[in-house]
C-alpha cells in the first residue's frame, strides 16, 4: 500500500518538476481562466443577474481544465514515454492518480486566481461556491485524464478530448451551478460528491486497459 | 387531417423513415459484399487456373 | 523463458508479426535479423509487455521488474537532467543503494561529467547512452534490445561490447540489430524476419 | 457449428419484429380507446418504447464491453460496438418522436423540462463522441479497450445525468409540466407492452442482421488476405 503512494509521490513529482521548469501549463491556464472572465463579462449584457455570472465561472472553470487535461499527457505522448512508465513495476493505475493529483494541483493554483478574480469583476463567492469547485475539481480531473490518455491513443487527439469529456462534465456543470446559486446547496454538494466517488473508481479500475497496446 | 392527426402521421413517418433508411443502406452494403464475394471467386478461380 | 506458439500481432489490417513460434531458454541469446518493417520491433515490444498479441500466444517467464527494454525512442523525459531521469526510474524500479548505482552506470558510460544537464542537449549517442544505463538500471534478467549500437561511436559500441560479454551468463537476451556481426559469437539462437 | 445457429437467428429474429410490429399498429389504431389527450397517445405508443429500446441498446453494448474487458471474449467488441450504434439509432428517433410530441402538446419543438428528452440529448452527444473515439483509433486491442471502457462509462452516465437533470430542473424550471395523465387502461397498457415487445425485438434482429454483415466483412477480408 505505501509502496503504491510512494509510486504515485514519485510520478507526481516529477510532473510537478518538469512543470516548474518549462512553465507550459500553468501560465497558459491562469491567462486563460482570467481572459475568459473577461469575456464573459462583455458576453453579459447590462441587467443579468449575478446568478448569470456563477453559471459563466462554472463555464471558465471546465475550459480551463480542459486547457490543462490536452497537456496532461504531452510530455508522455511525445517520444513514447509512457512506454517509460508502463515497463516500470508501477500498478499502472497509480501512472493515473499520479497523473490526477497533478492535473489537479495545476487547476487548483488556477483558480486561486480565477475566483478573487471572478468575487473582482462580477460578486463574491460564498462557502457553497468553494466546496462546490473544490468537489466539482477532483471529478474533473479524475474522468479528464482518464479520457485524456484515451484521446492521446487516437489520431485527433486535440479534437477528441473536448468531445469525449463534455458530455461527462455536464452532471459536475449541473452540480456546481446548482451548489452555487440554490438556496440548499447540500444536495448537490451530495451529488458532486457522489459523481467523484463512482467515477474515480471506474477511472481507476479501467485505467490499466485503456492504456494496453 | 387534423393537426393532432398530421402529428401523430409524421411521427410515425420518421420511425418509419429511419426503418426504411436502414434497410437502404443494408441493401448498399449487401450489393457490395456481393461485389467482393464475386472479386474474390474470381480471383480463386485465376489461381486454380494459373 | 519465452515460448511463442503461433504469435500474431496486427495493427489494424496489416499482420506485421504472423504465425511465429518461438523458444528462447534461460540464459539464451537470440539475435533478431530482417530489414526495416519486417516486424523487428513489434516482436521487442510484444516481448517486452508492450504490446499484446493479436494471435497465438506469448509466455514470458519472468516479471515486469526483471525487464530492461531499450527501444528507438531512449523513454527519458527532455527537460530533466540524466540524474533525475536515472532517479526517478531507480524510485519506481526500488533499486537497492539507487545512488551508488546510478552514480556507478553513469560512471561506466561516460556521463558523469553531464549528469545535471538536460536531456534535451545531449546528441543522440549521448541519449543512447542515457537509455542504456536506464536499461540497465535494474539488473534484468531479461534485456530486450532494439539497435542497441544504435547512434553510438566506436568508443561507446566497444563500451556496449564489454558490457554485454560481461551480463551474458547471468541474463536471456533478445536483440534486434542490423548490424549482427557485432553479437554474433554472442547468439545461442537466430531469427530472421523476411 | 455455432456459425450456422447464429445466421439462423436473423430470419427469426425478423419475422418476430415483423409479426410484433404489425400487431403494434393494429393495436395502437384500432384497439387502444382515444383518450382526454386526443391522439398525444399514438405517439407516445412508439415514442416511449423506442427510448426503452435505446437505453436497452446502450446497456447491451455496455455489458458486451465488460465482458471484452473481463473475459476476454472475442467479438464482444464488434458485439458492443454493433449495441451502441443501434442505440445511437434509435436514441435519434426518440429525440425526433419526442419533438414532435413536445410540439404537438405544449406547442414547443423543443422543452428543457421535459427530462428525458434532455437526458437522450446528453445521450445522443456522449454516444456521438463514442463514434469519434472509435473511428480516430487503429483497430487492435486498445481500441477494443477503449471502447469497452467508454461504453462502461455511458450507463454509469445514465443514471448520472438523470439525477444531474432532475436537479437542474430545480433552478432552471421551477415548474415541471405534469407529465403522467390519468392512469393507463387495461388496453391502453397492453397495447404498449406489444409496442416495446415490438421494438425489443426490432432491435433484435437489426442487430443480428448487422453482426452478421459485419462477420461476414470480416470473413471476406481474411479470405482476400488468404487469397492475396
Amino acid at each position: 500500500m505505501s509502496a503504491y503512494f510512494s509510486d504515485v509521490l514519485t510520478l507526481a513529482q516529477k510532473d510537478l518538476r518538469l512543470e516548474l521548469r518549462v512553465r507550459n501549463t500553468v501560465p497558459a491556464m491562469l491567462l486563460f481562466v482570467v481572459s475568459a472572465l473577461v469575456v464573459f463579462h462583455f458576453a453579459l449584457p447590462a441587467g443579468s443577474s449575478d446568478l448569470a455570472a456563477k453559471g459563466m465561472l462554472w463555464v471558465a472553470i471546465v475550459f480551463t481544465a480542459l486547457l490543462g487535461l490536452g497537456r496532461a499527457f504531452v510530455a508522455e505522448r511525445e517520444q513514447r514515454l509512457l512506454d517509460g512508465l508502463l515497463l516500470a513495476p508501477c500498478d499502472r493505475s497509480a501512472i493515473w492518480l499520479a497523473k490526477t493529483v497533478s492535473v489537479l494541483g495545476f487547476l487548483v493554483v488556477a483558480e486561486l486566481v480565477a475566483l478573487p478574480a471572478f468575487a473582482i469583476f462580477f460578486s463574491g463567492i460564498d462557502g457553497a461556491t468553494i466546496a462546490g469547485v473544490a468537489l466539482a475539481d477532483l471529478g474533473i480531473c479524475a474522468v479528464g485524464t482518464l479520457l485524456a490518455a484515451m484521446a492521446v491513443a487516437g489520431r485527433a487527439r486535440e479534437l477528441l478530448l473536448p468531445l469525449l469529456f463534455l458530455p461527462l462534465a455536464i452532471p459536475i456543470v449541473v452540480g456546481g451551478v446548482g451548489a452555487s446559486v440554490a438556496d440548499d446547496p447540500g444536495r448537490y454538494l451530495g451529488f458532486l460528491a457522489l459523481y467523484d466517488a463512482v467515477f474515480a473508481i471506474i477511472s481507476w479500475a479501467s485505467f490499466e486497459y485503456v492504456v494496453t497496446e | 387531417m387534423t393537426t393532432e392527426e398530421k402529428y401523430v402521421a409524421a411521427a410515425y413517418l420518421v420511425v418509419f423513415g429511419f426503418v426504411l433508411l436502414y434497410l437502404v443502406i443494408m441493401a448498399l452494403k449487401l450489393s457490395r459484399l456481393e461485389r467482393e464475394v464475386g472479386e474474390l471467386t474470381e480471383l480463386a478461380r485465376k489461381r486454380r487456373d494459373g | 523463458m519465452i515460448r511463442a506458439r503461433g504469435l500474431g500481432r496486427s495493427f489494424g489490417a496489416k499482420r506485421v508479426v504472423r504465425d511465429l513460434d518461438l523458444d528462447v531458454p534461460r540464459g539464451g541469446f537470440l539475435l533478431v535479423t530482417g530489414p526495416n518493417g519486417s516486424g523487428k520491433t513489434t516482436l521487442l515490444r510484444l516481448v517486452a509487455g508492450l504490446l499484446v498479441p493479436t494471435a497465438g500466444e506469448l509466455e514470458v517467464d519472468t516479471t515486469r521488474e526483471r525487464v530492461g527494454f531499450l527501444g528507438h525512442e531512449p523513454l527519458v523525459y527532455r527537460e530533466l537532467t540524466a540524474l533525475e531521469n536515472l532517479d526517478l526510474y531507480g524510485r519506481l524500479y526500488r533499486v537497492p543503494e539507487r545512488r551508488e548505482r546510478i552514480g556507478m552506470l553513469l560512471e561506466r558510460f561516460g556521463l558523469w561529467d553531464v549528469r545535471n544537464e538536460r536531456a534535451d542537449s545531449f546528441s543522440r549517442g549521448m541519449l543512447q547512452r542515457l537509455s542504456l544505463c536506464r536499461t540497465l538500471l535494474h539488473d534484468p534478467e531479461l534485456l530486450v534490445l532494439d539497435e542497441p549500437f544504435n547512434a553510438l561511436d566506436e568508443e561507446g559500441s566497444s563500451l556496449l561490447d564489454r558490457e554485454l560479454a560481461e551480463l551474458r551468463p547471468g541474463a536471456t537476451f533478445v536483440v534486434a540489430t542490423h548490424d549482427p556481426d557485432r553479437v554474433e559469437h554472442l547468439a545461442s539462437d537466430r531469427l530472421a524476419f523476411a | 457449428m455455432s456459425t450456422s445457429l447464429r445466421n439462423n437467428r436473423v430470419p427469426l429474429a425478423a419475422g418476430l419484429a415483423f409479426a410484433l410490429i404489425s400487431a403494434a399498429i393494429a393495436l395502437v389504431f384500432f384497439y387502444a380507446p382515444v383518450d382526454e389527450d386526443g391522439l398525444n397517445q399514438k405517439i407516445f405508443y412508439f415514442h416511449v418504447p423506442i427510448a426503452l429500446t435505446a437505453y436497452a441498446c446502450f446497456i447491451w453494448g455496455a455489458w458486451k464491453g465488460l465482458m471484452h474487458l473481463w473475459k476476454g471474449k472475442p467479438g464482444a467488441d464488434l458485439e458492443s460496438y454493433v449495441a451502441i450504434h443501434l442505440g445511437v439509432i434509435f436514441g435519434a428517433m426518440t429525440l425526433i418522436t419526442g419533438s414532435l410530441w413536445a410540439k404537438y402538446r405544449w406547442g414547443h419543438w423543443w422543452l428543457w423540462s421535459e427530462r428525458q428528452l434532455v437526458l437522450f440529448l446528453v445521450l445522443f452527444l456522449f454516444y456521438s463522441a463514442y463514434f469519434m473515439l472509435r473511428f480516430s483509433v487503429e483497430p487492435g486491442p486498445q481500441r477494443e479497450n477503449l471502447c469497452a471502457v467508454y461504453a462502461i462509462f455511458g450507463v454509469i452516465l445514465i443514471p448520472i445525468s438523470f439525477l444531474a437533470i432532475r436537479l437542474a430542473n430545480q433552478y432552471i424550471h421551477p415548474i415541471a409540466f405534469n407529465r403522467h395523465g390519468p392512469q393507463m387502461a387495461t388496453s391502453q397498457f397492453a397495447t404498449f407492452c406489444v409496442c416495446l415487445a415490438a421494438m425489443l425485438a426490432l432491435f433484435a434482429a437489426l442487430y443480428q442482421f448487422e453482426l452478421a454483415g459485419k462477420r461476414l466483412d470480416e470473413k471476406l477480408r481474411e479470405l482476400r488476405e488468404l487469397l492475396a
